[in-house]
């Protein structure tokens, strides 16, 4: 049984397909990046003193790609496939599997254009809003894969990029979206109303060149995988890995406790932390890109007032949710991405836990004392993820706590994933919210601004909370093209410290992504989307 | 008859053999027999009785009073929570209450029989009857399951149940309570006992069902020579079947004589307190003309649910109540004299014919015009507590009509409420009281009170004295005549309980299966009876008789079986499969009401043949 | 007689639910809740919204829909073909999902009541024959007591106390070992499954997988049931007929058989209902010992907005009650012949 | 005429206080229940902390029992600092000052709930006991489906979706629990309206609406109200479930199924005390509303 491996965790995968319904859910895309594998990763940077291995982001490294050409004139990208890659149904590895994984993107068929989306953003030519065109010739043109992506030989495809853009190379690390189907498998399985076998990849299995491959697969309730026999980087350790649900996080911990479990996830940290004294367990935990920060919306009153927005920074108990919220596990975040990014920067002088300077800076904001706060008590609602209330809810007690002492009326507002996620995504109404979700997959400043602070009239995605600053915007447009890696380097630097200094986010903390693991195993591995890699663990 | 009859037991039926009972041996004998439930004081409080081998004795009491504890204590058993807790039973000397279980259970169903009150309540409603009579023989004598139910096939046959293997098949509710009485007899007789204890076992029931069973019951137990104990409340039982007579009173015996001295001694005891009725107020003659409510050819027909039949309910009833006037509206359960009196007040509409109240059609008034009449028109229904909602003071209840039907202030309700409470014999104390603090004489006086609220001139009273005790029944037809007296009022008075009807009006309408039979005076119809039906019912009528038990009498004019459902009425006479008369045109000819020489009126062509020509009907006349 | 009985009742149950699909169909979709957002995650662009809105068929007029949703499009596939729709979370066939998670809460369901069946039964008639006594008084009080406790609670602290501390029970992780590989499903329901396999030791593993559940389910219903079992009994035994059976020296045993049979149907009722009931509200004792049945099926439907799933869950528990209120009606008419008749 | 065919004032109404004493149970589950009404209106106001401000160290445990003479002895003489006499959560709220403030919050659901099932049941009930017409008929369909309904995933379903605050659980509540109304209702409507005193009212000229808001409505509302009392205490029970699932009342509102359901898991590690105390709080409470529903229905019914 030493090859055996079963991880509890608060859900297993809804689907496979990373265009299905379900790529959102944290637990569909720990299923898919067992089995699906990617183009280039990082090389490992050695592990961290709690045993987490993390990546060297200054050097990525070929995976299904053994080299890579970029020619910045010609804006090309000529990428060179690794040879005698054998998938779980044994199909060698070619160019035909990276064509058909581009064409399946473009022809955004499935529930949710994600593949698609991180190509757009890397200005792949052809991947362009047209394929949503309400005029179907337009958009069925624009579905074809023309000359953006060419198939040299079997093993040899050209990219054509339509600016200077190094998103594309970035994002192709992003396995959930860019590893690379086995085409010959899916397309066994396509029909004619799901050409590119969507239903397939969603319900019955994704076929690729990963690591593991599926055994057996109970949406709700378990997934098990087997070691992929033909990994041309050899078979996994544990040749049987186990997921199992387990809805009560507290049950996961027990079960990890008496040896029964190999690993766990999805506890909070009060619980990770009880298990650090257990014998024969270890929690292994890095600060990697999960951070904690308060949303408040530029387009509700009295948010829009900058010295109300920093009265409150200067009243948020730092440590206090380090302390109650972590237990110790997280560190004040002192910029607006995660310190671990290449292209962090430090907020010159961060805010931290200043009464006196909270209550001066209400004051200027026209709320001595809180007076006035009253008639926005409804602005004042707390909005949080209430599946999460065992982990936010410590925070967001400790923030109300702090906040109505200065008079501020804040309640609390537990709503619903869905709910939360349509309001603070389509609806981009959510006035004041606790926010511990958001991370750029991507690793990169550049990836960042455009998500969420970039104002849509400048090309930016998300912007939870509406922000518009034309400095800011123009900045971006610099950015976003700039050839030169130095003087992009400074644009998003200044970037953001214009976002700390208007308090467009309030970042509170950064936490450790963690894990419980049996002491026995070892080798946990840190990649950006936070899903461990079962094939990286070893005794 | 086929029961299997223990033949050192068998001595043959024959009347006035009681004397002899005092000589022989006691079967069952009581002393001190006290039972209580939870709550002192105990209901049955040092029970002494013998009876002796062969004996019919009777045990009078009210209601209340623990009779059916004590029944049911003189097996050993009380309903819990009730216990036994002194007193000794002895059946032929062995201490029932001290032996074994097992020995009981032997003494209870083999060597005594029990009847009781409610029969459909005392089968298991679950099993077949066929299967509980086979239950109990089986209990008590070794037999197979097939031995058992031709037992009960025989038994049911034996109690008079026609078709007894299909009613073996029958449930409890599918039974009439008659039905249902003759199988508790049929269980309690099925191994022969010699003690047969009958508490209540004809009340509810009809009289004429009634007369049959008692009929039986006493020559069964004559003829196996077993013990009766005979539980009731009706003097005219006791007096009509019983060679000895207990009184209880508060849960013991209280007098204890022959059946001959109870019938001679003038009544004492609140039991049947005497027939001192005040003679009629004669109603007014000039309003004779002009009936206060005439009833022309109504009928009333209901639909059974799930079919194309219907209930026959009325058929074309018709009759005049003259100002100051009771008609009496007799007949068997379920012949229809409810529907009728609904009928008069429109709370049931007629499906065919009219009410005219004073010459007007009631049928064709609209809510407002019967909203007027209904102050002139009341009704008092049969139960009295159930009439009058509980949770109403007796001044809120009496002031309902007022404040319908007068314009009176607060004060001037209360006003009338204190006379109307005079005018019916009650303290003005009363007002302030809620139902529950009644007794039913009372609270049968309330329902009359607010029906007299608004002056009426017509009240039905719907059976108003069937649950009272005795006493309270006398009381209330006095009150009932005076009223008359006083306030003109005319009535409707639909009763069972002929005594009172023979007391109270003037007027008499016999109904039988939706139709009226027979139409006379008082007099007519209780020294003459025609119809056949009246005949039977009049026979079966237990009047105290001071002379002679009625099961000393010569034959009676009896009826065969039971009411028929009145949803397939035969073509011809209604009655005619009951009838000791019938012919065979009976059967084909429809039967009308036809007014007599002697200004009644009948629906028999054979009593009307015979009037007019003479026939060959035997008439008994009941002295 | 009796089947056309049962024959007005099942069409008058088909119209109740068809109006009851109807009312879910469009009171969800008046709710304040936008299932699109979920799906698209943070990459809302307007573009990604539109698709993911179409690919739900959002984007349709209500009417359309609704007409898909029931095949009267002419495109059929349908509710009335018995299809319920494509759940838009995990894309798989409701149907297909309701089948696999509903097996297992009923036979946890079954288990437990049959179970407390034969607990409450003897105990309930037990009280009953002597009330008032110091076993009837406690049964009385723990009648009342179990029906009044959260089963969330217990089963955590079962859990707790039988496995994590005693190490006694096999841990929370649902009905078998997760690292063994489980037969293909022939009925869905495990237990039964094993046995048809001849499977005896997988079937002696499920029991013991569901102990836990099972006795924190039987914990709660026995009170109740308990607590109706005895009060009938004592009702019944105090009744006419027993006293009538007794005074006709019939047999303590007979009696009590006379009493428990009118006894039975109204405890029966309860029990229906209360199953009824647990068909959804089991979801608090399915989540603590992560079983995976219908009600956490529900849970998840719900907290994602998945609207073919949510009124997927509602039609068939719904459908599922109003059938065994069905089959109880029947049964009480064979064991009450005074129904049965009127 | 005599006074011997009516009894005033029997003794009917003695032992109708007797029986109520009945059980020594009783007299507790009615001390509970009193208990927790005056908590409801007192409770926030006597609390020794404010029951939503998080400020004091987490999961603290509640001091030793031996020390509790002397902790009280102190806190009732005003000596001494305020003692977290139940410990504290997760979040560092006082575990006492919650347990003893949630009654208002459970108790306005459940009384509220209930109220309003109460309000729809019992009218649709009367309706269609008292009317029996297609219509009522129509009526009692909807009721069978509604009765039908998986309680708790529609309760779900309604809060989920239509956002968690009391106002959407207690209409979730009153519409799902109606129907047991709208049933016990109208089978007692039946009885009721078959009584003489309706005949008697209609014969006095009475309309049908008076008779059956006057005489049958009044006397009909015996088992519901005895219901009631066992509606009130599974919906304190449901909405503990209910904030299991996430979809209960709003934290940091004090209420017991709420902590119960945050602190079930500290369980696991050895953090009894923030469940195990409104768990206790809840259970007495269900089960004294149990016990006097139980109490109710036996006085009822002789
Ligand atoms: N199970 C019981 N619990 C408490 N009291 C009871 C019970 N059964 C009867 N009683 C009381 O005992 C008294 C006598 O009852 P019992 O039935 O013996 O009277 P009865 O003379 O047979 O009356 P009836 O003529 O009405 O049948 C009544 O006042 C009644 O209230
Ligand atoms: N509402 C009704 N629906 C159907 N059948 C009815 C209805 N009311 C009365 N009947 C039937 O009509 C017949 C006459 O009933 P009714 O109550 O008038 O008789 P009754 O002479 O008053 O009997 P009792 O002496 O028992 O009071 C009975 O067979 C009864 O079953
Ligand atoms: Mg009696
Ligand atoms: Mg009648």
């Amino acid at each position: 049984r030493a090859a055996d491996l079963l991880l509890l965790a608060e859900d297993v995968p809804s689907g496979l397909d990373p265009d299905g319904p379900s790529i959102a859910l944290p637990t569909t895309q720990e299923g898919m990046v067992q089995m699906l594998e990617p183009l280039i990763d990082y090389e490992p940077k050695g592990p961290n003193d709690s045993g987490f291995v993390l990546p060297d982001f200054s050097k990525p490294r070929g995976r299904l790609l053994e080299a890579w050409d970029y020619d910045p004139k010609a804006l090309t990208w000529t990428l060179h496939l690794r040879k005698g890659v054998k998938s779980c149904a044994g199909n060698e590895f070619t160019a035909d599997d990276l064509i058909y994984t581009y064409g399946r993107a473009l022809s955004t068929s499935g529930a949710v254009p994600n593949a698609w989306f991180l190509l757009n953003m890397g200005s792949i030519k052809g991947f362009t809003n047209d394929v949503f065109s309400t005029d179907k010739a337009v958009a069925d043109a624009a579905k074809k894969l023309g000359d953006g992506i060419k198939k040299i030989d079997d093993y040899t495809v050209v990219v054509q990029q339509t600016e200077v853009n190094p998103l594309y190379f970035v994002n192709m690390a992003v396995t959930i979206s860019q590893g690379v189907f086995d085409a010959k498998e899916m397309q066994k399985h396509a029909t004619a109303a799901d050409p590119w076998s969507h239903d397939y990849a969603n319900n019955v299995n994704l076929p690729s060149f990963g690591a593991y491959c599926l055994e057996r697969w109970v949406k709700d309730s378990q997934i098990s995988y087997r070691a992929n026999p033909n990994y041309y980087r050899g078979k996994a350790f544990y040749d049987h890995v186990v997921v199992k649900k387990v809805p009560e996080a507290a049950n996961r911990l027990v079960t990890l406790r008496t040896g029964q479990a190999q690993m766990v996830q999805g506890l909070n940290a009060h619980q990770y932390d009880s298990l650090k004294d257990a014998k024969g367990v270890k929690v292994e935990g890095v600060l990697g890109n999960e951070g904690l920060f308060v949303v408040m919306n530029f387009k509700t009153k009295p948010f829009d007032n900058i010295k109300l927005r920093q009265a409150i920074a200067y009243a948020i108990p730092y440590e206090r949710i380090v302390q109650v919220g972590y237990s110790g596990q997280a560190k004040q975040w002192e910029g607006v991405i995660p310190s671990s990014y290449p292209g962090f920067v430090k907020q010159a002088q961060p805010y931290s836990t200043d009464l006196a300077k909270a209550k001066a800076l209400l004051a200027e904001a026209g709320f001595p004392d809180g007076k006035g706060l009253d008639a926005y008590k409804d602005a004042f609602k707390l909005s949080y993820v209430s599946e999460k209330e065992a982990t936010l809810g410590p925070v967001v007690n400790a923030i109300s706590t702090a906040l109505r002492a200065l008079n501020i009326p804040v309640t609390l507002d537990p709503i619903p994933q869905t709910q939360y996620g349509d309001r603070q995504i389509v609806k981009k109404d959510l006035g004041f919210a606790v926010n511990d979700q958001e991370k750029p997959i991507g690793v990169d400043a550049g990836y960042a601004m455009k998500l969420f602070f970039v104002s849509k009239e400048a090309g930016g995605i998300n912007n939870m909370m509406n922000y518009a600053n034309p400095e800011l915007d123009a900045l971006w447009v610099k950015a976003k093209i700039e050839g030169d890696p130095a003087a992009r380097n400074k644009e998003l630097a200044d970037m953001q410290n214009i976002l700390m200094r208007d308090v467009a986010w309030l970042p509170v903390v950064e936490f450790k992504t963690q894990f419980g693991l049996s002491d026995k195993v070892n080798g946990l591995t840190w990649v950006t989307d936070n899903s461990p890699r079962f094939y990286d663990l070893k005794n | 008859m086929t029961m299997p009859l223990d033949a050192t037991r068998q001595a043959p039926a024959s009347a006035g053999q009681s004397r002899e009972a005092d000589l022989a041996p006691a079967i069952l004998e009581a002393s001190g027999l006290t039972v209580g439930y939870g709550a002192p004081p105990p209901i049955v409080a040092g029970f002494d009785l013998t009876i002796r081998r062969g004996e019919f004795v009777g045990l009078l009491g009210e209601s209340g009073c623990g009779k059916s504890t004590a029944a049911y204590a003189l097996l050993g058993l009380a309903r819990p929570p009730g216990r036994i807790s002194a007193g000794r039973v002895a059946f032929k000397g062995q201490d029932l209450l001290t032996m074994p279980a097992a020995r009981q259970r032997e003494i209870r169903g083999k060597h005594i029989g029990l009847i009781v009150q409610n029969p459909r309540g005392a089968l298991n409603p679950m099993l077949r009857v066929g299967r509980q009579i086979g239950n109990v023989w089986r209990a008590h004598n070794a037999g197979s399951a097939t031995r058992a139910e031709e037992h009960a096939v025989e038994m049911l046959k034996l109690v008079g149940i026609n078709d007894p293997k299909r009613r073996t098949e029958a449930f409890a509710h599918e039974l009439s309570g008659g039905m249902a009485q003759r199988v508790l007899i049929a269980i309690a007789l099925s191994s022969t006992p010699e003690l047969l204890i009958a508490d209540e076992p004809t009340s509810g029931l009809d009289v004429t069902i009634q007369a049959q069973l008692l009929d039986q019951m006493w020559q069964s137990t004559r003829r196996t020579h077993s013990s009766v104990l005979l539980i009731t409340q009706e003097t005219g039982i006791v007096a009509n079947y019983c060679d000895r007579v207990l009184v209880m009173r508060e849960g013991r015996i209280v007098e204890d004589m022959t059946a001959a001295a109870y019938r001679r001694a003038p009544r004492r005891s609140l039991l049947g307190a005497g027939n001192k009725a005040k003679t009629l107020a004669t109603p007014g003659e000039d309003d004779q003309a002009a009936p206060v409510l005439a009833v022309d050819h109504v009928s009333r027909f209901f639909p059974v649910p799930g079919s194309t039949k219907r209930v026959q309910a009325v058929s074309d009833v018709s009759f005049d109540i003259a100002a100051g006037e009771t008609l009496g509206l007799v007949g068997e359960s379920g012949s229809g004299k409810t529907t009728v009196g609904r009928c008069l007040l429109r709370l049931i509409e007629p499906s065919e014919g009219r009410v005219l109240y004073r010459g007007e059609p009631l049928n064709t008034l609209g809510k407002t015009g019967m909203r007027r009449i209904r102050s002139k028109l009341q009704i008092v229904l049969q139960d009295p507590y159930d009439s009058l909602d509980p949770r109403w003071s007796i001044l809120q209840t009496l002031s309902e009509p007022l404040k319908l039907h007068t314009d009176l202030s607060g004060a001037g309700r209360a006003k009338r409420v204190e006379e109307l409470l005079a005018q019916v014999d009650l303290p003005k104390t009363v007002a302030a009281l809620r139902p529950r603090d009644l007794g039913s004489g009372a609270l049968q006086r309330i329902n009359i009170a607010r029906a007299l609220a608004c002056a009426p001139d017509f009240i039905v009273l719907d059976e108003p004295t069937s649950v009272l005790a005795p006493a309270a029944r006398t009381s209330l037809v006095e009150l009932l005549l005076r009223l008359q007296a006083e306030l003109g009022v005319s009535f409707l008075f639909i009763s069972h309980d002929l005594t009172t009807v023979s007391q109270i009006c003037h007027r008499i309408a016999v109904m039988y299966l939706s139709q009226v039979v027979e139409v006379g005076t008082t007099e007519q119809v209780f020294r003459d009876p025609q119809h056949p039906y009246t005949r039977a019912l009049l026979a079966s009528h237990l009047d105290p008789h001071p002379e002679e038990r009625r099961v000393d009498r010569a034959v009676q004019e009896r009826l065969a079986g039971e009411i028929p459902s009145p949803i397939d009425l035969p073509k011809g006479c209604y009655l005619q499969s009951r009838c000791p008369h019938a012919v065979e045109r009976c059967a084909t000819e429809p039967q009308k009401l036809v007014r007599a020489a002697d200004g009644r009126m009948l629906r028999c062509w054979r009593v009307l043949a015979d009037e007019l020509g003479g026939s060959d009907i035997p008439l008994v006349h009941d002295a | 007689m009796l089947l056309r009985y049962i024959g007005r009742r099942v069409a008058v149950s088909i119209v109740q639910l068809l109006g009851l699909v109807v009312v879910v169909f469009f009171l969800i979709r008046l709710m304040p809740a936008d299932p699109v957002a979920r799906l698209v995650g943070l990459n809302a662009s307007k573009e990604a919204y539109a698709q993911a809105s179409h690919s739900l068929g959002l984007d349709q007029p209500l009417l359309t829909q609704f007409l898909q949703y029931f095949g009267l499009d002419g495109r059929g596939g349908g509710l009335l073909e018995g299809h319920l729709g494509v759940s838009w979370v995990t894309n798989g066939s409701v149907l297909t999902e309701i089948g696999q998670t509903l097996p297992v809460t009923i036979q946890l369901l079954t288990l437990s009541f049959i179970i407390t069946l034969l607990i409450a039964v003897p105990v309930g008639i037990a009280g009953a024959s002597r009330p008032g006594g110091a076993f009837d008084r406690g049964v009385f009080v723990y009648g009342l007591f179990g029906g009044s406790q959260p089963e969330f609670w217990w089963g955590l602290m079962f859990i707790f106390v039988f496995f994590f501390k005693l190490g006694i029970a096999p841990a929370p992780l649902g009905l078998v070992n997760p690292m063994d590989m489980p037969s293909e499903p022939i009925t869905g329901f495990i237990l039964l499954d094993s046995l048809l396999r001849g499977e005896f030791d997988v079937f002696l593993d499920v029991l013991w997988h569901l102990a836990l559940p099972t006795l924190t389910l039987v914990f709660i219903l026995s009170g109740p049931i308990i607590k109706m079992v005895r009060q009938n009994m004592v009702r019944a035994l105090g009744s006419d007929f027993v006293l009538y059976a007794r005074a006709a020296g019939l047999r303590e045993s007979t009696v009590t058989r006379y009493a428990f049979r009118i006894a039975l149907a109204p405890a029966l009722t309860l029990v229906g209902i209360l199953y009824g009931v647990m068909l959804g509200g089991a979801v608090l004792v399915e989540t603590v010992f992560s079983l995976g049945g219908i009600g956490q099926y529900a849970v998840r439907a719900v907290l994602a907005f998945d609207y073919p799933a949510i009124q997927g869950v509602v039609l068939v528990i719904t459908s599922i009650s109003l059938g065994i209120y069905l089959v109880l009606d029947l049964v009480y008419a064979v064991i009450d012949p005074r129904v049965a008749r009127s | 005429m005599s006074s011997a065919d009516f009894t005033l004032i029997r003794e009917a109404t003695v032992p109708r206080l007797r029986r109520l004493r009945g059980h020594g149970l009783t007299i507790v589950a009615g001390l509970v229940v009193l208990a927790i009404l005056l908590l409801a209106v007192i409770g926030p106001s006597i609390s020794p902390f404010d029951p939503t401000v998080a400020d004091a160290e987490p999961f603290l445990p509640p001091p030793n029992l031996s020390a509790w003479p002397g902790l009280l002895w102190a806190a009732l003489s005003g000596a001494g600092t305020p003692v977290h006499w139940f410990g504290t959560d997760a979040s560092g709220l006082d575990v006492f000052s919650r347990v003893i403030s949630a009654p208002r919050t459970d108790l306005s659901i459940a009384v509220l709930a209930n109220g309003f099932a109460l309000l729809i049941g019992v009218p649709a009930g009367l309706l269609a006991g008292y009317f029996r017409n297609w219509g009522t008929e129509t009526l009692m369909r909807v009721s069978d489906v509604l009765q039908s309904f998986p309680v708790f995933i529609s309760a779900m379903i309604l809060v989920a979706l239509a956002g968690q605050s009391t106002v959407n659980i207690v209409a979730a509540l009153a519409v799902l629990y109606s129907p047991i109304y709208v049933r016990l209702m109208r089978a007692e409507v039946m009885t009721q309206g078959a009584r003489g005193m309706v005949e008697a009212s209609r014969a006095l000229g009475s309309s049908e609406v008076a008779i059956a808001i006057r005489h049958v409505l009044p006397n009909s509302l015996g088992p519901t109200l005895v219901q009631s009392s066992v509606t009130i205490g599974f919906a304190i029970l449901l909405t503990a479930g209910l904030s299991f699932v996430g979809a209960g009342v709003r934290p940091p509102t004090p209420e017991w199924g709420l902590m119960i359901s945050n602190g079930a898991s500290g369980i696991m590690l050895g953090q009894w005390w923030p469940s195990v105390f409104p768990g206790i709080a809840i259970s007495l409470t269900v089960f004294s509303f149990a016990a006097l529903g139980d109490v109710l229905e036996r006085a009822y019914r002789s």
